[in-house]
């Protein structure tokens, strides 16, 4: 039966490109010549009709014995890979084999017949590579036919090739001995050849067989016939009789094959993309995203972690809060975080503000840019903007002049309200959060207020879009609600609800602006991880925008990671935290009827109105009749 | 002591591992990949073990209920039920974890998302001018083909993996890392790797970390439960009369790991 | 009586060495040639006895017509600010004046007569600065008397000087004019000159009148009087009359005087040290100090900040909780942090390790350090260090030959935590937080731990010092204490008190490491701002090592911020916090008295032992004979 | 409405500032240090109001008992005592805030530190050398002396202080910026200036921050109350039957400002 043999197939494991990568970078860096390069295989592999072939970060150092050499030509571009003559460099590589055939020099170093070429291109910035192996094979002799029968104790075999280390030897009578003992016998039957076999096939010999024959027949002219044993680490080994048609010897290398296919049996190179290996930003998606799975697979088997990965979040004030804040969101996964802010960091501010630094205050960068610049450094996959902006505040009053403006603020709060999920209210004054809460209420998007006092702080989650009356009776509902002791989100109060003023009559307020605020440093930190929690803790409701607040306590079973309370105030002189629930208030001069409806018709006209003169929110609002 | 507690010092480590190269030969030492990244307290030549091309014939998803695997499957989840609390408190939190009995584990969505992102084919090398249908070499009538009639399933083209063993010094206990190769042979992602992992219990401990002797990242399971598991392991060999000793530490550490990795052809 | 006439004094404001600064780094950089400089004056100042003379922004770019303009010489080194040959400078700058004295140009440009020099160096990286001034005066005509009566009505001359900007005019009769109309009049009796002079001196002309006095002399030789105005804007302005020796109005120009001198009245340069108002680094130190200081000021008047200020805190772990606590520690004002962690910046750490971010994952930078790194870059003047060490651990054996290093490690744990005031124990495993414990003991450190499960966190104090026999009869104590059902500190459990097995016992012990900690990305912030005020209130307490807890519930009242609660314990999933206090149990295996006994007696011995054995620790305790 | 509120608008604060101007001619309007500082809303040669020189012979510890000042210092306590609660959320958190009127300010420790740290004298320049005894020029006999027989006393060599006006945005209010300089006509730091105010209360309201029109950090008077005093005053005017116009509004607020800074002497 004619002769077949199991062609090598390459393994690169992803430390033999990391060790590439290095030396590329470090040792070689544009030098192309070919560097020596050293293969593994196994005689233990049973499965696939390929030999393996492995390539690991050993593969371009220290080498054992019992591997493979060759030679890397690693080419600085994909179009001198591609240019390759391949054709001429096959019949090289098959010349120099030939030339170790003819001079003998393969019974002394039997791995001169086994010589191996790795082609490739690395891109080193994308983390992409393509590679083409070739093992040469010298069709010599023609016609090699092929027998075998079962080999019935390896054993000594594998002892010998152990402990020796090599991969070919021969074995006359129960011997064995070094391959340059070849000489002492003159007939084929007097010996045998044994090899090293990384086939998995049964009864198939691997490719490096084939040049030991060629080698073989060339050394033995008078042979016309050789016993060879494969020798195996984990299936049977057999004894093979190869035998093949005499011919003078050419003068010439025969013809070479050895390019290797693909697993269709193409001749075409490989193509391998490891930047989600090597790439340090994707390396880092990963391992975020993995960090934050282990959530879900150890403890929250039903967590919705895409709620978290997928929301879109506006933080208005990038101040102390709105840093921490996001630090929060971001270590939750959340990939979008947009900056709302009109000042610049100052020297006081980064000690405080955790995504600033010192530069940033000498350069007197804007607090938004500065912290989305940051949030970028920490984790470049991030989607961190920043708007510099200031939001328009009641009784704070208006020229004229300023009307144009006020338009397009308003326009742009609007829409970035709207293509966001959430807005944090993490605004330094009181009146600052009016217009985003009528906002966020009138886009019915997730608003959340944090404040903070100088030991004392308050997370508040706003009730979410207007009591709609077109929908169950009210007092149907409310009986209801009263009885499960639930108040539904759309009743929840507003950070403004429980006022009896507007915001923003100075006589009256109590506003302090940023270089004002005084509080405990620790509180800033404690009050957004409270916010950071109850946002997670309601996004885990069945259907976040429905999520309800207990009216007595903190309901456990509330949602997946438990309870979803109004609001969170803390006071650190005590240590002490309760979670208030309030109902919307319908005269909220934020949150309440009148002035929903008095924005969604005058817009910003209504806004403006408002900032020269606050107390119209208490005359729309009826307000001023309670005073 | 290895027998009360689940760990192994490193010496231990190294006598297991020249037993368990001994008896399977597959298994071999090795060196760290350089100088800076030999760990002192192990000879320098046996620094973590490895075998390479252990086949992996059918994805987890695949796998028929199996019978025999379930006891070792059964204690594996005690086991992490009662560790994997997060609590480094344990004594006050124990009342109001969540209870982790209650639901299997869905699918990855996670993993199936960053999927799409990376088979983005837009970026590919424009390799289509080198496929060469011939005349790069002579036809070559000697070449091994596998016959035809086999239908070339997954069975006949594996996926395969290398495994590593290395010596965790914070836990005392052997980890196993593992790199994967497709059908194609090209790397597998971590997403891919997790197919292999039974998914109710492997997504709980495999993370992707840097390898103790390696400069790369690689999957890993992680060896917080390892000293647990294997003293129960320990413990039903002793029940059954078998004293194990601690150079046979590897061989019980490779069944583990099997529990862990079902679909791991792993025969010796 | 012989005249005299008040000389200069230069004012150089913050905004003229802000505007140095800035054209000598972008415009002239080492370029030396003099440069035009303006300086203002005013006819209001009445205090002291020179005429004040003002540089600001305004004296390097637009000047107003009522400023006297001069050179500015800035030197690139010391050296040639030193150098200079002032003797011959001032005789220049005399010869020009007395150019346009002889020509005639000051009767067109009176500012001629007033030419100055200002001669300087700036060091602009210490913001320090140097500079002499220079005012010529012409000392002629010779033996110049003086007389002078108050004016009545100065107002029209007033008006006149701010409606046309004139610095000297003429007033003859009731009617003002232009200095340039002097030619009109021939004897001194027809005309007065008016000049706004800075002098605050009452009576007494300013420095310019000097050479407005040689002028006249030489316009008009055959004059040998004039009646000068001078003319102030908050004091009674004088009419003088000056009188001279006639003389031949010399060839060559007279001896100049006017280098300026010294409060004391010596001729001397100037120096000014203004990093405090330049220096980034200053200023951001100053801008935090007063932060603080607001504290103080406006809310907790008895507040001892220098507590914190001085503080020197020592944090063990720098993951999550150290990164956090560093944070808080750093905005209270804290100059001394010191890190210790044992491992490596990994891909998922910077999303919640505050002071780290993508690039230290990268690069596998140390924690500590990219800790201590990043600390130093928020606010350069912290004394940030980092110390890589593997705190020794129960439970994990030790190797003979590794004896030597638990030695030396054992040795760095105690110095540093005696060189510290306050120690965190940020660790991520239970056995990790032993041996600090028994040292901070050891030391009377207060010693705070924090630790965070998936969804609590806790927040301990432990007890400081044992419990020493030979004060007060125990008996005694503890009945006093419980009467006021206050624990002193002395007696609160620290972390291990309320176990009952020693920690490092895998089989009992559900010890994670960071790797298999899910703790919900919130809460790391929560515990981390409870442990920095629940110190910054211990350390309000008079003496903060005997702040004491109430045992019922946190007392408010205890320190100047508030409550010093002995733990504080938190449940996020439903956002609750509950403050209780426990007593230090006497068999310990961290505090108790017989571990401290066994390790101030043998030291690292002890540790090797309770390392590879931790029943050890039960046995020497008889905690054994509990279980 | 400012009678109302106590609060300017930009134009109100154009009029009143060339009122003062006019009336105080030591005050005068400056423009902003470079075009990029110029603030839309106020006229390119009104950005600000200055007056240099302003002298300040005592301390503040010095500072006799000033009957006069009792009153304004009392309301302006009452304000400091209602506004500085640091609280975003007032209505709740009133009840345990710290009461200010026990106990008085400490001597400021934490600015006394500093000073000595600054005063280091090691880092001065050489300039011993360039001290000229004589020679430099001729001796000059019309060089006016303070005669020797009046002490030079800090009465003789007061500090003084230039003062600027800003228009605040946010608050709609004044602002005021203080440059001082020491006896050597050297700026001062900002400790130093503290020491110019009373100590009980205007260390709660002085900041550095950098100047609305100047590429400098001042010390300023944060203007978080100004708009409370100022109504404050102008109800005790309209209680005395005088009504001010806006015009007027700058000298009311030099009159308090004068409360805050007693030691200045500011007579006009
Ligand atoms: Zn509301
Ligand atoms: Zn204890």
């Amino acid at each position: 039966m004619p002769a077949a043999f199991v062609p090598f197939a390459t393994f690169c494991d992803t430390t033999f490109w990391n060790e590439v990568n290095k030396k590329k970078l470090n040792e070689w860096m544009l030098d192309e010549t070919p560097k020596d390069i050293y293969a593994g295989f196994s005689i233990y592999d049973t499965v696939g009709a390929e030999c393996r072939i492995s390539l690991s970060y050993e593969s371009l150092g220290e080498h054992s014995s019992s591997s493979y050499k060759g030679q890397l030509s690693l080419w600085n571009t994909l179009e001198a890979f591609k240019k390759l003559d391949r054709t001429s460099m096959i019949k090289i590589y098959g010349r120099k084999i030939w030339n170790s055939i003819k001079s003998g020099e393969w019974l002394n170093d039997v791995r001169t017949l086994f010589y191996f070429s790795f082609t490739a291109f690395a891109d080193l910035k994308k983390f992409k590579y393509v590679y083409w192996s070739c093992y040469p094979a010298i069709c010599y002799p023609p016609d090699i036919e092929h027998n075998s029968l079962v080999l019935d104790d390896p054993k000594p075999l594998l002892d010998y090739h152990f402990s020796t280390g090599e991969v070919v030897f021969i074995l006359a009578g129960d011997s064995c001995g070094k391959l340059s003992r070849l000489s002492e016998f003159s007939s084929s039957d007097q010996v045998s050849l044994v090899i090293a076999d990384p086939s998995p096939v049964e009864s198939t010999c691997g490719w490096p067989v084939r040049n030991l024959l060629a080698a073989i027949s060339v050394y033995r002219p008078d042979w016309s016939t050789v016993q060879l044993i494969s020798l195996r680490g984990s299936s049977k080994c057999f004894s093979h009789i190869f035998s093949w048609r005499q011919v003078e010897t050419p003068a010439e290398c025969p013809a070479v094959v050895g390019w290797e296919r693909n697993v269709q049996g193409k001749l075409q190179p490989y193509s391998v993309d490891l930047s989600t290996q090597f790439d340090p930003k994707k390396l880092m998606e990963q391992s975020v995203d993995l960090n934050l799975s282990l959530i879900k697979w150890r403890l929250v088997p039903d967590i919705k972690l895409e709620r978290m990965l997928q929301l879109k979040a506006l933080i208005l004030g990038a101040g102390t809060l709105g840093c921490n804040l996001a630090r929060g969101l971001m270590a939750w996964g959340v990939k979008k975080i947009t900056f709302v802010d009109n000042s610049t960091v100052s020297y006081s501010n980064p000690v405080r503000q955790s995504l600033s630094e010192f530069g940033d205050a000498c350069e007197g960068r804007g607090k938004a840019e500065t912290a989305a610049a940051a949030l970028k450094r920490i984790f470049p996959s991030i989607d961190a903007q920043a708007v510099r902006l200031t939001i328009p505040m009641p009784g704070h009053t208006l020229a004229d002049s300023e009307c144009e403006n006020l338009k397009k603020d308003i326009d742009l709060i609007e829409s970035l309200v709207e293509q966001h999920d959430v807005v944090f209210l993490a605004l330094d004054s009181r009146e600052a959060r009016w217009l985003p809460t009528i906002i966020a209420n009138k886009h019915r998007k997730i608003a959340i207020s944090v404040g903070l006092g100088f030991d004392t702080y308050v997370v508040i989650r706003h009730g979410i879009g207007n009591y709609s009356p077109s929908s169950s009776s009210p007092a149907n509902e409310a009986t209801e609600i009263s009885a499960n002791m639930l108040v539904p989100y759309s009743q929840l109060s507003c950070y403004f609800c429980s006022d009896v003023t507007a915001p923003g009559n100075s006589t009256n307020d109590r506003t302090l602006d940023q270089q004002c605020t005084v509080s405990r440093p620790g509180l800033s930190m404690v009050a957004s991880g409270v916010a950071i929690e109850l946002l997670s803790s309601v996004l885990q409701y069945e259907n976040p925008l429905e999520a309800p607040s207990n009216i007595c306590e903190a309901d456990e079973s509330s949602s997946l990671l438990g309870a979803t309370p109004h609001q969170v105030r803390g006071f650190i002189f005590k240590f002490q935290q309760i979670t208030p629930c309030v109902r919307r208030f319908e005269r909220c001069v934020a949150c309440g009827t009148a002035v929903s409806e008095a924005y969604a018709a005058e817009g910003w006209k209504f806004v403006r109105e408002v900032m020269n003169s606050p107390s119209h929110l208490e005359r729309i609002t009826g307000l001023d009749q309670l005073q | 002591k290895f027998r009360e507690t689940g760990v192994l010092t490193p010496e231990e480590f190294v006598t297991a591992g020249d037993n368990l190269v001994h008896h399977c030969p597959t298994w071999s030492w090795a060196r760290a990949s350089d100088p800076s990244r030999v760990r002192s307290f192990l000879p320098e030549n046996k620094q973590y073990l490895i075998t390479r091309n252990v086949p992996c014939h059918k994805r987890c998803r695949q796998m028929e209920y199996d019978q025999s695997q379930e006891k070792i499957l059964t204690s594996m989840e005690v086991g992490a039920e009662e560790g994997f609390a997060g609590d480094e408190d344990g004594g006050w939190v124990d009342t109001h974890h969540y209870n982790q009995e209650t639901g299997s584990s869905q699918a990855l969505e996670l993993g199936q998302e960053m999927n799409e992102d990376d088979d983005g084919e837009e970026e590919a090398l424009d390799l289509d001018d080198l496929v060469e249908s011939g005349g790069l070499e002579d036809p070559d009538p000697n070449r091994f083909v596998a016959a035809s009639n086999k239908p070339t399933s997954e069975v006949e083209r594996p996926r395969t993996y290398d495994l590593h063993i290395c010596y965790d010094k914070y836990y005392q206990v052997p980890r196993l890392y593992l790199v994967g190769y497709d059908e194609n042979r090209r790397p597998l992602s971590v997403e891919q790797t997790y197919e292999d992992f039974s998914a109710d219990h492997a997504n709980k401990t495999i993370t992707v970390e840097s390898h103790t002797s390696l400069d790369c990242d690689m999957p890993t399971v992680h060896p917080c439960k390892h000293a647990e598991m294997m003293k129960r392991l320990l413990d039903q060999y002793a029940e059954s009369g078998k004293e194990l000793g601690v150079h046979e530490y590897l061989l019980l550490f490779l069944k583990f790991v099997q529990a862990v990795i079902p679909t791991i052809e792993y025969d010796y």
